[in-house]
């Protein structure tokens, strides 16, 4: 229920920002559209934890902020290897998964694509196959830099 | 002046694009092209002053269309299409009439952006004045289509409703596992 | 500052070609779809960018169409090479053993 | 006068270097070998190069509903971005595509070393 409720607040929010006309009739419509889509989500299961976490507040501006810094530097390094100022050395490397929940190992792998420079591939037996462009990112990824900053303790069944 | 560029820019990517559709014989990646396609139309319709029309461009086009075509390729077993190694004349000739008779068409048409119009001299002038008014709806497009076009717009509805219908009852599967057909087939 | 973006409009066109060639050469199919994806994002860029040269904001609600539309469209694709006929025949081999 | 001075000067810094950074992007596309390495290319252009675009953008916006719509692209494309490319990667992966270019016993000793 708590998270149909932020859902509708969420929705509507968006649906006010991006309409920018306030006028009893468009409201209306935006009402509609909100309680249709909550009805679909509904039928479709998916207001759950992993779909609408809201579980995840503090820890997560710090993850953003430690990976933002590291998007942008690893985005500098590609970018260096491209134009040939560093050399290209393409690596592909397997990480054990042992995060507690799916949702951690997801963003986890998440993470690791979104820097560049590295991109998992595959997911088997608990282990990820990971592809970096270089032998660095991939000592880094090894050594559990990225698995390090990964918020801890959340889980994806927990009401 | 850059909208010029712009248009003559995306007018080359389009032919390139055209080529390459008619080049690459992977039908997935073609279908892709497809979608990439009606991106760069509804790109030159962004350009050329219509945002609505670019707007049903993408959602029809890139979105919806693509989405039908690869659901259509996943149904169908070879995604390679067979190469053809003669021209099919009655086709280029239809083709080309076509082609032509459009070309003709056009002269009959208004210059872009031309004040005298009819189309600008008489109706769009109450639409711009009172549309707003008169329908409620901030977008001048939208009160067009669905307002005072509102028939015409019945008529395409339901033109698609029923083109959709079609796409549907031809997509629906009749047994689930489509894979085993492989062995027997070809 | 016009003139700024019109440079920018034209560097991503610029890129958008380097895409579109990635996407005629493309050796694999996951070649083509990749250099697909990017040329779309960058299509949202450009749309972007030429929302602000043109002065006309609204043309924004394009690029989120866009943006929406190019994740569904990968996605699709991807979906069925998942189960597309080289796939089917592995696992047919894979049964047989 | 000097705030738009001010606005004006960073969104040259920000589009511009964005406008470097997809150049770089699409040059990778043909200088790398191949399609796993080319992952990385794309990852330039979907990440830093549209935030710093579409930043650029909303310092000449200031704080309309414009501004938040340029977020919003940039949400989207951050989202789907790492999303799109795990299931390309997978994908090819699943579908037998082999990385190109490694260093064979490099790999071989990377793979059996975790944690």
């Amino acid at each position: 229920m708590k998270l149909t409720a932020s859902l509708s607040l969420f929705l509507s929010a968006l649906w006010l920002l991006l309409s920018g006309h306030y006028d009893i009739l468009l409201i209306s419509m935006g009402v509609a559209s909100v309680l249709f889509t909550i009805y679909m989500s509904h039928r479709m299961k998916i207001i759950d934890d992993e779909g609408h976490p809201i579980h995840l507040k503090g820890q997560f501006f710090k993850f953003w902020f430690i990976l933002s810094g590291k998007i942008f530097t690893s985005n500098i390094d590609v970018a260096l290897r491209i134009l040939g100022v560093k050399p290209i050395q393409p690596q592909l490397i397997k990480l054990k998964l042992d995060q507690d929940s799916d949702l951690s190992k997801v963003i986890y792998a998440n993470a690791i694509t979104l820097t560049p420079g590295s991109a998992s591939l595959h997911i088997e037996d608990g282990y990820l196959f990971v592809h970096t462009i270089s032998r660095e990112g991939a000592e880094e990824l090894l050594n559990g830099d990225m698995a390090k900053l990964i918020p801890k303790g959340i889980t994806g069944e927990n009401q | 002046m850059i909208s010029l560029t712009i248009d003559i820019v995306l007018l080359i990517f389009l032919l390139v694009m055209a080529f390459a559709i008619l080049r690459v014989h992977h039908l997935l990646a073609v279908a892709m092209m497809f979608g990439l396609y009606s991106l760069l139309v509804a790109g030159l319709f962004m350009v050329l002053d219509a945002p609505d029309v670019a707007f049903t461009e993408a959602a029809v086009g890139t979105g919806i269309a693509t989405v039908l075509m690869l659901a259509t390729l996943a149904v169908t077993r070879v995604t390679h299409e067979k190469e053809l190694k003669k021209t099919n004349k009655r086709a280029l000739f239809i083709v080309v009439v076509t082609g032509g008779l459009l070309l003709y068409g056009t002269h009959d048409m208004s210059n872009l952006g031309d004040n005298m119009a009819p189309a600008h001299t008489e109706v769009a002038k109450r639409y711009i004045e009172k549309g707003q008014e008169e329908t409620g709806v901030p977008n001048l497009v939208t009160a067009v289509l669905a307002s005072y076009r509102g028939f015409d717009t019945l008529g395409e509805v339901t033109v698609v409703f029923t083109a959709g219908i079609g796409v549907l009852l031809l997509l629906r599967r009749k047994q689930k596992p489509r894979i085993k057909g492989i062995q027997g087939g070809r | 500052m016009n003139i700024l973006l019109t440079g920018a409009a034209i560097a991503i066109m610029f890129t958008m070609l380097l895409a579109l060639i990635r996407a005629l050469m493309g050796p694999t199919v996951f070649d083509r779809v990749l250099a697909v994806n990017m040329f779309g994002t960058k299509a949202v860029l450009l749309v972007a960018v030429f929302a602000f040269i043109s002065g006309r904001p609204d043309v924004l609600d394009i690029a989120l169409l866009y943006s929406l539309l190019n994740f569904v469209g990968v996605v699709a694709a991807l979906r069925l090479v998942q189960r597309g006929k080289e796939y089917a025949q592995k696992k047919l081999e894979e049964d047989a053993q | 006068m000097n705030l738009d001075l001010i606005a004006d000067i960073t969104t040259a810094i920000l589009v511009s270097f964005g406008c470097f950074l997809g150049i770089i992007g699409g040059l990778g596309m043909h200088r790398l070998g191949d399609f796993y390495s080319r992952l990385h290319a794309v990852g330039i252009t979907d990440t830093l190069c549209s935030f710093l675009i579409l930043s650029g953008l909303a310092f000449q916006a200031g704080l309309t509903l414009v501004t938040v719509k340029l977020i919003l692209v940039f949400l989207f494309l951050f989202f789907t971005s790492p999303t799109a490319s795990f299931s390309l990667a997978n994908n090819a992966w699943n579908w037998g595509l082999k990385p190109e270019n490694l260093p064979v016993e490099l790999a071989e000793s990377y793979e059996g070393d975790d944690s």
